[in-house]
């Protein structure tokens, strides 16, 4: 089972690499956002299943703190970026 | 695996710091910030530092964050082209660092259990506190308890950065007969799913609080949590609702509070006849007056944190909002 | 227990494969709104695959009850926020890639 | 190899230490300077956190059968030492606003010109 866990844990390594990479490097703003949303979920994802794979999953509470802010953050970002770039 | 799992984040670390260096575009840089402080959170995962991870998660990442998009729906997004020659900083921070590198090499190896810092008062801590305190958590233990005072001085520093921010913004309340216009009003959507999330994150931060003496968590992250509740609020609906939920006025009357809670902790036990902020005199029983101490004052601090975020959010907002009208 | 560890094992498994596929998506995909699709479904996809994995392995305590939390937080903030961000990218006058083609031939 | 892995943490703080200096003093932006003093900020936490980790150990958090933790003192600097840091940051990003309503803008050459001209 340990060895499933490993492989899931490295697994979510590479797709927050990619999706990092994504946020490094859009070809528009909204793709970086969603590259830092994807970041951001999978993250969470990611504390969860280290918990496990380590032997300590009490600390699920800062996977819950990563979702909750990931999601403030994304909607300050859509918020503050509609006042920075006047479309009307 | 750990090690494998701290060099793979630290690597990410430094490309997205080394990005940040050249990306002209501001808002694009506050992301990648923002992902640096997740990142950075997630090192402290597997450095064991669970706590830090805890508020760096919700501190860094969460309120920088928000703060520095609010400044830049201010400030405009784009930094303009620098004329300086970059050679003089690069040749400065180079000298530098090789200087600390060639310092880090007389340190002690990352890890050791035998390193300096452990031999010193850090095993009295970790074998006597649980048995002192009677608090599986060490960390809020240490930082309620043996530096009591230390935490006190934190929560004043916090409660004066409000008192400056307020001092050089203000909160300005919108006039009668300007349109109330504001927040994301086209996303009905969000405005549902945020009725919905809002009572979670107020449940999650009341259950930091409170549980913050058996795992992590505590006061400061607490108040942050549900700041960031009230901070959603106000982004989806607009400043002027928000202000009907949690008026500024009420928010300076609580960021008071906190402080005097905390300090007023401190009288007690010296009216009982102990030192200030020795809860052991607080009840009959040393362990139970520690618990009694150490749950007021958490109180206290995140009674002091939530209200000093929430206003200097809302000094932030209600700036952009008016330079919107312009 | 074996059985349950064999099925988290594949649930787990089957989350990391929609995860990657949704990254190569992001970048395969030739325009935007095609992106969110990719991204936003398989993250939903890959968080409520992988959580019950992980489900399967707690006994029933805290921990379950903090998975249950994250798992019903993700699969409502997750589809939201891709729809705002698609909303809006939509509202900042951001065109699909047929829009596009035809907007260069009119002109 | 061994070497390398017992710095590598080390040498990571003070690239990421370096770079948000050389964000500091190079940039132009006030607000790209904030996000540079931020940074460096974050390298000092992680040198502390770096010190105070011990290889077996775990987070300090007592549980049954468990020994070696790590070190609980640095957490609790730094958990302070970051909320602290967020204060400052605030106080600095309402000073950039004030700044942006005196002069019209937040590029240090741009409002040190309009301090000559006075």
């Amino acid at each position: 089972m340990t060895g499933v866990l490993a492989a899931v844990c490295v697994a979510i390594l590479v797709i927050m690499a990619l999706a990092l990479a994504r946020a490094l490097k859009a070809p528009t703003v909204y793709d970086r956002i969603l590259g830092v949303n994807m970041f951001g979920t999978k993250t969470v994802l990611f504390i969860a299943a280290v918990g496990y794979l380590m032997g300590r999953p009490d600390f699920l509470d800062i996977a819950i703190v990563y979702a909750l802010i990931n999601f403030i953050g994304m909607i300050a970002v859509l918020r503050y970026f509609e006042y920075a770039s006047p479309t009307e | 695996m750990a090690e494998f799992i701290d060099l793979v984040l630290l690597a990410m670390l430094a490309i997205t710091a080394l990005r940040i260096i050249f990306l002209k575009d501001l808002f694009a840089v506050v992301m990648l910030f923002g992902i640096y402080s997740f990142l950075s959170a997630l090192i402290f995962v597997s450095l064991d530092a669970v706590d830090v991870a805890f508020t760096e998660a919700s501190v860094g990442a969460g309120i920088s964050t928000v703060l520095m998009l609010g400044t830049l729906a201010l400030t405009g997004r784009t930094e303009k082209e620098n004329q300086h020659s970059s050679l003089l900083p690069l040749v400065v921070v180079v000298v530098t660092g090789a200087a600390l590198i060639y310092g880090t090499l007389d340190m002690p190896p990352f890890g050791a259990a035998d390193n300096p810092i452990h031999e010193h008062v850090a095993p009295r801590y970790i074998e006597e506190s649980p048995k002192e305190v009677g608090l599986p958590n060490m960390v809020t233990s240490v930082l309620a308890s043996y530096r009591g005072f230390d935490t006190m001085g934190e929560t004043v520093v916090v409660f004066s950065a409000a008192i400056g921010v307020l001092s050089l913004l203000g909160v300005r309340r919108r006039k009668e007969n300007e349109s109330a216009e504001s927040g994301l009003m086209e996303h009905r959507v969000l405005h549902v799913i945020a009725k919905l999330v809002i009572p979670m994150i107020i449940l999650f931060a009341l259950y930091v609080q409170f549980h913050g003496d058996f795992g992590p968590g505590g006061g400061f992250q607490a108040g942050v949590i549900a700041a960031a509740a009230f901070i959603l609020y106000s982004l989806v609906f607009g400043l002027p609702r928000a202000f009907a939920v949690v008026s500024p006025t009420v928010l300076r009357y609580l960021a008071a509070f906190g402080v005097l809670l905390y300090a007023g902790v401190g009288v007690v036990s010296m009216l009982k006849g102990g030192h200030f902020l020795d809860y052991n005199v607080l009840a009959a029983n040393p362990i139970s007056g520690q618990h009694y101490g150490i749950i007021i004052i958490e109180l206290g601090v995140g009674i002091t944190v939530f209200a000093v975020m929430l206003s200097i959010f809302y000094a932030f907002g209600s700036q952009a909002e008016r330079s919107d009208i312009k | 227990m074996a059985v349950l560890d064999i099925i988290s094992s594949i649930l787990l498994l089957l989350g990391v494969f929609f995860g990657i596929s949704g990254a190569m998506g992001l970048f395969r995909f030739p325009d935007f709104f095609t992106r969110v699709h990719a991204s936003s479904v398989t993250d939903t996809l890959a968080a409520m695959l992988i959580i019950g994995g992980l489900l399967l392995q707690t006994s029933f305590d805290l921990n379950t009850a903090k998975l249950l939390f994250i798992l019903l937080f993700l699969m409502v903030t997750s589809p939201t926020a891709s729809h705002a961000l698609a909303k809006s990218a939509r509202h900042g006058g951001l065109l699909t890639l047929p829009e596009s083609r035809s907007d260069q031939k009119e002109s | 190899m061994n070497h390398v892995l017992d710095y590598y943490n080390y040498w990571i703080v003070v690239f990421l230490m370096m770079s948000g200096f050389y964000i500091v003093i190079s940039a132009n932006n006030l607000v790209k300077k904030i996000v540079g003093l931020n940074i460096f900020q974050t390298s000092v936490f992680m040198l502390y956190i770096s010190m105070g980790k011990v290889s077996g150990g775990t987070a300090p958090i007592v549980v049954e059968g468990v020994t070696q933790y790590s070190n609980p003192l640095p957490h609790v600097l730094i958990l302070t030492a970051i909320v602290v840091g967020v204060a400052t940051t605030a106080v600095g990003l309402s000073l950039i606003v004030r700044i942006k309503r005196a002069y019209g803008t937040v590029e240090e050459n741009e409002f040190e010109n309009k301090d000559d001209a006075i």
